[in-house]
């Protein structure tokens, strides 16, 4: 058992929890949540196949990759949820 | 005797599990950002696991700042429109026709086959693919820096960290082309244990921030990590309404949303004179120039991050424009 | 020698606290108590790692940087209570003891 | 010693874990949310006993992070639901 297999696995299931999420989910800012994890679960395979048994130093191009989507997995995300505010004001306002 | 270690990382792991699960599961929708948040701190933990403090420094100030605090103020403002402030145990926003059994079986099965069609391509995979390592190894003497993945983003795949630096300036024009209008809400009174923090906390912070910035070059950290970090002031400014975004700002937060960008461009476009190409930096100022984008992009993302969590664009509005609380 | 056994007492100590501020967040039976159990517990045994870790460490630098991590912690988990505690109260969610 | 902190290690993670019934199972939000704030101290000492079992100095910064940030999620959890009482 290393690290790499473990959270290997790990971030696997995340990912189809979350591809789970967003497939089932009704509720928008839950659906949101749900690709949040998978975009976590692809983080977790690309640190695993950056590893080397230590201690040998780790890959740093997919670390790099990593760093580069959470940042534009954390735009996405502000963009998705003023969408979603912006709906339900439209939706509530309609009901009126 | 197994080794504590592995055991550690056994119970990290299924606890990442357990906990994406809840995330989904959980009724209240509050529980399930707080869980949310719980989950990138773990995440965050697995990867110093996987030695990629990089990475996990960047989850970090970003997960545990800017995106708990957005989550949290998106789902104030809904239950603010829709009025169920008061009925905190609410599932869903808005009542929805539930999903019928079948649906949901044929949706987990096709999960369960991808995810494990996903685990036999990994454990079948070789176990040392072929990597970057040498070829970075190899070209690092002529990045500038003495931190291989700061040599990454800033140097050898710099087209991609440009990239990036657009997708921030493209979501914040979204951003603020979805929403506009004044905020309203009250300043909130927070008493003098908070004054108190907030004078000490947020120069720490400050400080913290660009020292990120700073040790990039030779141990992680770096641009990204900086600005996140430093983004977390603009929230905190935000929040306890010390700053108020009024429409004459808006001039100089463009500026500031433009300039790593700009910045990032200008210096790529000018070292491609006299032979060489884009993003080839000339060694002898490559240090240089590597800290004076990181420093400019420092600056642009952390103002980028603070307006997403703002959300609209101030302009002062006609009266039959909804009022706004958040 | 006597530096490592005397690091290795002070982080087991600091775990006890640690455990002992879980058991109180599970079991107290209101929001102030559990409060009251978490920002002491975890801060001294937070405290009591910190000078653990700090008697292995390498160079000044890092013992430097270790007790920073606990000032912050420190200042900041005493704030959050603090804060916590006085929404609660002006919120009355919590139970009232007047 | 290393085989020590690793106990050490899975013993202070057990224990926030079992800080998570809490956050299942809390009353009001508040409950919630500090059960969330035992998380970012423990990982804190956590962050701290890993960087002398991996011997990465870099984690002291990441601990540093998670030190200074712990408060903004729970400063924008206080300000919101404070404005309803307000």
């Amino acid at each position: 058992m290393t690290p790499d297999m473990i959270y290997g696995l790990t971030g696997i299931a995340v990912f189809a929890i979350g591809l789970a999420g967003a497939l089932c989910a009704q509720d928008r800012l839950r659906r949101l949540l749900a690709l949040k994890l998978c975009s976590m679960g692809a983080g977790f395979l690309l640190v695993v196949a950056a590893w080397r048994v230590p201690p040998d130093a780790p890959d740093p191009v997919p670390h790099a990759l990593v760093i580069t989507g959470i940042v534009v997995v954390v735009s996405a995300t502000a963009v998705a949820l003023a969408l979603i505010r912006r709906l339900q004001s439209l939706e509530t306002r309609d009901d009126d | 005797m197994t080794d504590p270690l592995v055991i550690f990382d056994l119970l990290l792991g299924l606890s990442i599990v357990a906990l994406a699960l809840a995330v989904l599961s959980v009724r209240d929708l509050f529980a399930a950002i707080v869980l949310f948040v719980i989950f990138g701190l773990l995440s965050a933990l697995a990867w110093v696991r996987l030695s990629a403090p990089d990475v996990a420094l960047a989850e970090a100030a970003i997960g545990t700042g800017v995106t708990g605090a957005l989550l949290l103020k998106t789902l104030h403002h809904l239950r603010y429109v829709t009025g169920t402030l008061d009925r905190p145990e609410a599932m869903n926003l808005t009542p929805v026709t539930p999903v019928p059994m079948p649906v949901l079986w044929v949706n987990a099965a096709f999960c369960g086959l991808i995810a494990l069609g996903l685990a036999v391509a990994f454990l079948e995979a070789p176990k040392v693919g072929p990597g970057f390592d040498a070829l970075v190894a190899e070209a690092m003497p002529a990045s500038g820096v003495d931190h291989p993945v700061t040599a990454v983003l800033l140097n050898f795949r710099a087209y991609d960290t440009l990239m990036e630096v657009v997708v921030l300036l493209a979501a914040v024009i979204a951003v603020w082309q979805v929403e506009r209008g004044l905020s309203e809400a009250p300043a909130p009174h927070l008493g003098e244990v908070w004054q108190g923090f907030a004078r000490l906390a947020l120069p720490a912070i400050v400080v913290v921030g660009t020292y990120l910035l700073w040790v990039g070059a030779e141990a992680p950290g770096g641009a990204f990590q900086g600005g996140a970090v430093l983004a977390s002031v603009g929230l905190l400014l935000l929040l306890s309404r010390f700053y108020v975004p009024q429409p004459a700002h808006r001039g100089i937060a463009r500026l500031a949303f433009v300039l790593g960008t700009g910045v990032f461009s200008a210096v790529a476009l000018l070292v491609s004179g006299g032979g060489r190409v884009a993003f080839e930096y000339p060694l002898e100022h490559a240090k240089t120039l590597i800290l004076l984008i990181e420093g400019l992009v420092t600056i642009s993302i952390a103002v980028t991050l603070a307006a997403l969590f703002h959300g609209r664009e101030p302009v002062a509005l006609g009266e039959e424009e909804r009022r706004n609380d958040t | 020698m006597m530096l490592e056994s005397l690091s290795m007492i002070l982080i087991a100590l600091g775990t006890v606290f640690f455990i002992a501020g879980t058991v109180g967040l599970l079991r107290f039976p209101d929001i102030y108590c559990r409060l009251h159990a978490l920002t002491k517990a975890d801060g001294l045994g937070l405290a009591l790692i910190a000078l653990g870790v700090a008697l292995l460490a390498d160079s000044m630098g890092e013992v430097f940087r270790i007790i920073l991590i606990w000032f912050f912690v420190a200042v900041a988990s005493a704030t959050c209570g603090h804060l916590i505690a006085r929404y609660e109260r002006r919120s009355g969610e919590g139970p009232s003891y007047d | 010693m290393t085989t020590y902190l690793g106990v050490i290690l899975v013993i202070l993670l057990a224990s926030i874990l079992a800080g998570l019934v809490r956050v299942l199972r809390g009353r009001t939000p508040a409950e919630r949310m500090i059960a969330a704030q035992l998380f970012g101290t423990a990982a804190v000492a956590i962050l701290l006993i890993l960087s002398q079992v991996m011997d990465l100095p870099a984690l002291l910064d990441v601990a540093m992070v998670f030190a200074l940030l712990a408060a903004v999620t729970l400063v924008a959890f206080v300000v919101l639901a404070s404005r309803r009482i307000e």
